[in-house]
């Protein structure tokens, strides 16, 4: 009991993982409408300057404060440099850039660190596990990701609800030329979002990195994982990619812990196996019958 | 003049193991000198994609005309590409995978592994825990064949209970929920088999997470390209390898040296056979030229160099016979590196030699 | 002629003179790299059809990709060892047979997919494909029957009456035959009714649904034929390498494919076998550069990207894009 | 004084050249009406004015200012508010959201927008793209009120009107011209134009081809320029 | 009285609190042209939407040539012969007008799945269309991509596509809107002209058209019908005067 108790946990907790993982996307793409391929990119950036910053300096603090940052240059210079270019054309030229910007990412990143992977660990304050009511001992670190994504949640959606820079960038996103036209510095304020969006993908890639791995590549399954969450939540939609996240991180942890115990009668030995691909497939399957039923995701306005 | 074609890793998230690869195969060749001016070595980069491998294998058949192949890190590129290497005559010596597939039914003359059968270490790890004690041990690997490989491997050699047996996605990155299984689970060991990040992100996760009971796995984990990375969540940690920094022979001494010198850089195990590999190499053309198939086949099977694994031989099915190690991770003035503490299994083949026939 | 089929036929013939040239002065492996675009590109124009035409952007075409080549490998080894596949039926290593059972499988999927995925429109759609293509991909890794993860091989290549498939020349001219007749059926496909229906459909949905025709069913035929090209690409592709993995299926795999037809010219005959070349013409010049040569790739790639709107093909023809 | 001239703006959509020479001026406090059948560069020559469209010749002047440096935004804070043919407005936004997303202090506050449209006030919290055709229009007048121009641009601002409302909005025009505004309107209705516009200019292909008082179209000129 | 072409009775829709269609009864007769005219926002659109089946009422029926044809969708019905314009100009933008036109007259053959033939080459679809052109005020514009159009021009190429689905009754929301004095006094000779083919129903604000085209008028208020009349009628109708003609009267 109290196994499944923690796995819900365990899915409640990755779910907050993916917002935090997803919380970039959420504006850039969500928000702002760009395809942004090279989200994972700078999710790895963010990971790669925490860990070279906690490893030069012995702080891991200062490590997180240099990945918001870092990233957050990466963001707004890719923006103006590229992305500002692509807002008039097809969507599918920002497909083509980003894809171009994941190899330059990934291979610059190999070129300054090496090849191999960089050590970032938890400061103590953050290391260990608590024991919860209930008899459940749980790491510190994945309670205070659990404490961030409710606070990203609670931030990006008074932004992007509440403020008359939400309010903006959405007109933005629905027409530039007329927002630019009522006198509102798109441009500036694309740039500053971008950067924005970044920094959270930055972040999360230092938080999120902490417990994984840092090394090249690592922001590829990522992607997808982001992509799925925000859209499954519909596109724009704060509470969707919140909600979305959830569902993912539930769906997909209990997926694994039920799916071969549930097999086990039909299967026998086999179910380990089959039950792990049928798990594997289930945050898509998840997407899938969401989009079928409600082809704008959960929350997402209808077009 | 031989023309040997190396496939292997050099872009992406699996880089490093194949830059370890071809230094440590460059290294024999630079320090053979003049013995190594016949060798001709193209180095082509494989992406970590299959289809990406067999063309450059085409290539490198085709157009190159080389003698022979080695370089492959995967074990599913090296299924794509080695089969047909060796159908049309060539030979592939293997730096690292080397899935059942090819031990067995599978296996060639041309063929032949210097690292070890894919299932050796884990079969090592099974030993180890009979060895050690353990009663009920909770055993995990990724869904996919090496994966499935490796458990079996384990279940060989090992005597005791299995508490429960998981295998997780392939280049999955957060462990939470098999942790929380391994603490219901009431095991006395864990052993997993997760090459690569999945492997470095289950140490921390496993290391933050409270629960105590001991880890073994196999050498991939903790050999020196990813240690740096886990940190001190490694620490302790008991591992079966072939081949260790500390393995004491001269050989294996003037590797560990040259290699730091050159490289800067401790080598890992993919370093050493990327080592032994040119080495064995070397050792066949002093005695016979691909192009005299039949003499070079006997000069590499009689396996006449000095490994750096010591002991070295050719099992039938062309896999090595060797020793295989458990070792420590331990902290040797700030830097982690691993110790060896025991002998797991003394002169191991592997399990399928009784059905290859060649 | 238009200046644009002009460029169709200069592309398609540049490729073939490539080919010839290089097995002239003896480079075989150039040919083979020559069938690999060839391949490649069919796949592109497929994916073409749905995505440039029908502005239906898939993100999983590397599923019917993967089958194509899937139901090439398994009906070689299933001939390679006597084993019958199910109901009885021998494995073959026939071309000619292949072909058509691996468009129709792919084309089925196709079906199967489409119908549920068309309920969905723009970005929703990229991820329900993709969705699928997962599924198809995760499946492919954790079925044993068939290599799993370790892919599928049968060491030689199928067979084509009168010619042997096994040189590369002949093989190329296999290939480029079938990249030929792809285009020319893409040719008439998009300028036919149903052509001018299909690019209506993108456009403008609401309005073509008020001149009376419904867009389900006529993206649903495109989205088809589209997966059956590329079907018949992956079972090429299968032959080229003489071995399948679920790697084919992989979303790299998908974005690869897109990228080939974005960097071509989205939406134009030819630009996918342009988008093809550059792109493996740059993988092949810059992987001896360079350890990090993906990078400079990604380098031009950008460039051309930001300098040439509409693709390779865009910027010969100086025009972004045609309706 | 002059607020607004355009002297012999030339501007082209890619290859095709749309406007060949237009000219007019406008003084403060002036209405000026810009009048000329479908498709003779009217809105093209506003789109010039807000920036939208870069100029390949000629010059435009905000008082003494060369506008023919700027973007769009600067331009707009300059004090031009413009009513876009096709009202264009944020279809996912609200209507109170379409109003206050690019609002600047002045007069002009949002009691006042729905003092003037009522029926805005009523469907505050409703997506635009939801609001009926007429709605929407009031909306783009209201959102460019909101940004309190100084020289207010509308083009066909009473489009899909209905006729009380339309009465409503040129009686707006006359308070607004009387508080000293200036206006520059495209519309096609000659009636309500005479009422208030101080000047018109024609434009025929491209080039302002005549420029005078309303009661100066005769009707050969209607007939000539205006096709009625 | 003729058999009527269209009719409607009481359709309802409501936007949560809001009543847009309120038991709205109404018919089109063979010939006619039948305004519907009345405030902004009181429902026209809805109503047009509701006849087209882009949105489904909450209740009550449409018949259409005697069918009843609530169970058909919006291709289904254009098909059968109603033909709608937009209040908001729908066109293909990278298609040339005539692409824009040929595509209508090919949704009214309703043969799309031919796969071979050319389609610029199929005088069955471009001579048609370059007809349906000329009758919009569009001769002379067939190779212009519609994105290249003004707004205008844009509105005659909505007529123009409607008049090329060779309907059995045309539903026009506002087509006088953005046409400009000239483009308005040929569209009323056109429209005129056009009633003896197919009736129309006729959405519009500009009262000049209206008094000058309608046999008969219905005016909508907040959902409901309040007057059907003459022109003559109408104009007198105080209540009418008041909510919406103003001045005009
Ligand atoms: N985006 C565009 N691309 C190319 N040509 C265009 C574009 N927009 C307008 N045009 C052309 O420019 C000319 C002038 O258009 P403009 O919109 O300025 O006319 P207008 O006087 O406002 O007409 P209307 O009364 O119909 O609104 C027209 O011939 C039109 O076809
Ligand atoms: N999807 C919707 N959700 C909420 N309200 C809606 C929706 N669609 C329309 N409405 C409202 O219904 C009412 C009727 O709209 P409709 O477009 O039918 O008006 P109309 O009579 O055509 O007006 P106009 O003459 O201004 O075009 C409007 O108040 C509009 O805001
Ligand atoms: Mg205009
Ligand atoms: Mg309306």
């Amino acid at each position: 009991m109290t196994l499944l108790i923690e796995q819900a946990l365990n899915g409640l907790q990755y779910g907050m993982m993916l917002f935090v993982m997803a919380a970039g996307l959420t504006l850039i793409f969500g928000v702002m409408g760009l395809i942004n391929l090279a989200h994972g990119s700078l999710y790895m950036v963010g990971a790669f300057a925490c860990a070279a910053v906690a490893a030069a300096t012995g702080s891991y603090w200062l490590g997180l404060v240099a990945s918001l940052i870092a990233a957050a240059f990466v963001g707004a210079l890719v923006e103006r440099l590229v992305i500002r270019r692509l807002y008039t054309r097809d969507h599918l030229d920002q497909v083509l850039a980003t894809f171009a910007l994941i190899l330059i990412f990934s291979e610059g990143t190999r070129w300054l660190f090496g090849s191999f992977p960089l050590y970032l660990s938890l400061p103590p304050a953050l290391a260990g596990a608590v024991s919860l009511p209930g008899g459940v001992t749980y790491p510190v670190f994945r309670l205070v990701i659990i404490a961030v994504g409710a606070l990203i949640a609670l931030g990006l959606w008074l932004l992007i609800g509440r403020t008359r820079l939400g309010i903006r960038i959405r007109a933005g996103e629905a027409d530039r030329e007329m927002i630019s036209a009522l006198g509102v510095d798109i441009g500036a304020l694309y740039t500053a979002v971008f950067a924005l969006g970044a920094a959270l993908a930055g972040m999360a890639g230092a938080l999120v990195g902490t417990l994984q791995s840092v090394q090249v590549g690592m922001g590829e399954p990522v992607l997808i994982l982001a992509f799925v969450t925000v859209v499954i939540g519909g596109i724009g939609s704060i509470k969707g990619a919140f909600i979305g996240a959830l569902l993912v991180g539930i769906t997909d942890t209990l997926g694994k812990a039920l799916l071969p115990v549930l097999l086990q009668p039909v299967l026998g030995a086999g179910a380990g196996p089959v039950g792990a691909a049928l798990a594997s497939v289930l945050i898509y399957l998840l997407m899938a019958v969401v989009l079928i039923w409600r082809p704008q995701g959960l929350y997402g306005a209808r077009a | 003049e031989v023309k040997v074609g190396m496939i292997t890793t050099l872009s992406g998230g699996g880089a490093g193991l194949g830059i370890d690869t071809r230094d440590g195969f460059q290294l024999a060749l630079k320090q053979a000198g003049d013995k190594a001016k016949d060798i001709e070595l193209l180095i082509e980069d494989d992406q970590q994609k299959p289809d990406v491998a067999v063309q450059i294998a085409d290539k490198m058949i085709q157009s190159d005309n080389v003698d022979v192949l080695t370089g492959i890190v995967w074990s599913n590129l090296a299924m794509a590409v080695v089969p047909a290497a060796v159908g049309q005559g060539k030979f592939y010596l293997s730096t690292n995978a080397a899935p059942s597939a090819l031990a067995g039914k599978g296996c060639n003359p041309n063929y032949f592994s210097v690292s070890y059968q894919n299932d050796n270490l884990h079969e090592a790890a099974g030993a180890y825990a009979n060895d050690a004690g353990f009663k009920k041990v909770f055993i995990m690997a990724p869904n996919y064949p090496a994966g499935k490989d490796s458990l079996a491997g384990f279940k060989r050699y090992y005597k005791g209970d299995i508490a429960s047996e998981v295998y997780t996605q392939v280049g999955q990155t957060d462990y939470a929920g098999e942790i929380a299984q391994i603490r219901a689970s009431g095991a006395d060991a864990v052993f997993f088999f997760l090459p690569g990040g999945m492997g470095i992100a289950f140490m921390k996760q496993y290391a933050g997470s409270g629960v105590e009971t001991p880890v073994i796995g196999p050498a991939f984990s903790f050999s020196q390209d990813v240690l740096p990375a886990v940190g001190e969540a490694a620490l302790g940690v008991k591992n079966t390898s072939n081949w260790s920094k500390d393995i004491d022979n001269p050989a294996n001494k003037a590797f560990v040296e040259a290699f730091q010198a050159d490289y800067n850089r401790l080598p890992s195990i993919y370093a050493a056979y990327g080592y032994d590999t040119a080495n064995l190499l070397l050792s066949a053309l002093e005695k016979a030229q691909p192009s005299d198939a039949e003499a070079f086949r006997a000069a590499l099977k009689e396996a006449s160099f000095d490994s750096v694994r010591g002991k070295f031989s050719f099992g039938p099915n062309n896999h090595p016979i060797q020793d295989l190690y458990v070792r420590e991770v331990i902290d040797e003035n700030g830097t982690l590196t691993n110790k060896i503490i025991a002998t797991a299994m003394t002169d191991h083949g592997d399990a399928y030699a009784a059905e290859c026939k060649m | 002629m238009r200046r644009e089929a002009i460029l169709d036929i200069a592309i398609f013939a540049l490729l073939v003179l490539f080919a010839l040239v290089a097995f002239a002065t003896g480079q075989n492996f150039a040919v083979t790299i020559a069938t690999k675009i060839a391949i490649l590109a069919l796949a592109g124009v497929g994916l073409n059809l749905a995505l440039g035409y029908g502005g239906l952007v898939s993100f999983g075409h590397a599923a019917f990709f993967g089958i194509g080549g899937y139901v090439t490998a398994i009906l070689a080894s299933h001939a390679a060892n006597y084993e019958p596949l199910a109901f009885g039926l021998p494995g073959t290593t026939q071309m000619l047979v292949i072909w058509p059972v691996a468009m129709i499988v792919a084309g089925i999927a196709g079906l199967v997919i489409g119908a549920l995925s068309l309920g969905t429109s723009g970005v929703y759609f990229i991820m329900v494909t993709l969705a699928f293509a997962q599924m198809l991909y995760y499946l492919a890794v954790s079925w044993p029957a068939y290599g799993g993860e370790d892919g599928l091989s049968f060491y030689v290549r199928n067979s084509f009456p009168g010619v042997n498939t096994l040189a590369p020349v002949p093989f190329f001219a296999i290939c480029a035959s079938l990249l030929a007749l792809a285009l020319l059926v893409s040719a008439c496909l998009t300028r036919s009714r149903f052509g001018l229906a299909l690019q209506a459909t993108r456009q403008n949905p609401m309005r073509t649904t008020a001149t009376g025709i419904r867009p389900f069913p006529v993206r649903l035929v495109a989205f088809v034929i589209s997966a059956m090209i590329c079907g018949l690409a992956g079972s090429l592709y299968a032959d080229l390498n003489r071995f399948v993995s679920p790697a084919s299926m992989s979303w790299h795999m998908s974005g690869e494919i897109m990228v080939f037809v974005i960097l071509g010219g989205v939406g134009r005959l030819a630009g996918p076998i342009a988008g093809a070349a550059v792109f493996i013409a740059l993988e092949q010049l810059l992987g001896p550069v360079s350890d990090y040569w993906l990078g400079l790739v990604g380098v031009l790639l950008l460039l051309i990207v930001l300098f040439a709107p509409g693709g390779i093909t865009g910027l010969i023809l100086r025009e972004k894009r045609h309706g | 004084m002059t607020l607004l001239s355009l002297e012999n703006v030339t501007a082209s959509y890619g290859q095709i050249a749309v406007l060949h020479g237009v000219t007019l001026s406008l003084a403060e406090g002036e209405v000026l009406a810009l009048m000329g059948r479908n498709g003779m560069g009217k809105s093209t020559t506003i789109k010039a004015i807000c920036r939208l469209l870069r100029p390949t010749g000629g010059t435009i002047r905000l008082g003494a200012e060369d506008i023919g440096g700027l973007l769009p935004h600067q331009a707009a804070r300059r004090g031009l508010g413009l009513v876009p043919e096709g009202r264009r407005v944020f279809g996912p936004l609200t209507v109170e959201e379409n109003l206050t997303v690019a609002a600047r202090p002045g007069d002009w506050t949002m009691a006042r927008v729905t003092a003037l449209f009522p029926r805005l006030g009523e469907r505050m919290a409703q997506q635009a793209r939801t609001l009926s055709g007429g709605e929407q229009q009031m909306l783009a007048i209201g959102r460019a009120l909101m940004t309190n121009p100084r020289l207010l641009i509308l083009d066909e601002a009473t489009e899909g009107l209905a006729p009380v409302v339309r009465q409503e909005i040129w009686g707006g025009i006359r308070a607004l011209k009387s508080e000293g505004l200036s206006i520059l309107v495209v519309d096609k209705s000659l009636k309500e134009l005479a009422s208030v516009a101080d000047r018109a200019v024609i434009l025929e292909r491209g080039r302002s081809v005549w420029t005078g008082t309303l009661p100066e179209i005769t009707p050969d000129l209607a007939q000539r320029w205006l096709g009625v | 009285m003729a058999e009527p072409i269209l009719e409607l009775t009481d359709l309802r829709k409501s936007f949560g609190a809001l009543k847009a269609t309120d038991g709205v009864s109404l018919t089109l007769l063979p010939g006619e042209i039948h305004a519907l005219i009345g405030p902004n926002g009181a429902g026209k659109s809805t109503l047009i939407k509701q006849i087209v089946g882009e949105i489904r009422p909450d209740s009550g029926t449409v018949r259409f040539m005697g069918q009843g044809i609530d169970a058909l969708d919006v291709a289904a019905r254009a098909r059968l012969g109603l033909a709608r314009s937009f209040q908001v100009s729908q066109v293909i933008p990278d298609f040339t007008v005539l692409q824009n036109v040929m595509l209508a007259v090919m949704g009214a053959q309703g043969r799309v799945f031919r796969f071979l033939r050319p389609a610029l080459r199929d005088p069955g679809l471009t001579e048609p269309a370059a007809q349906h052109l000329e009758a919009a005020g569009l001769a002379g514009r067939e190779g212009v991509k519609a994105a290249a159009l003004s707004h205008g021009e844009r509105r005659k190429l909505e007529i123009a596509m409607a008049l090329a689905l060779q309907p059995r009754a045309f539903l026009l929301d506002e087509p006088m809107a953005g046409m400009g004095l000239e483009g308005a006094q040929q569209l009323t000779t056109l429209l005129s002209d056009l009633r003896a083919k197919a009736p129309i129903l006729l959405v519009e604000h500009d009262m000049d058209a209206v008094f000058a085209l309608a046999d008969r008028i219905s005016v909508l208020v907040y959902g409901r019908l309040i007057a059907t009349g003459t022109v003559a009628e109408i104009r007198a109708n105080p209540e009418v005067q008041r909510s919406y003609l103003g001045e005009e009267a």
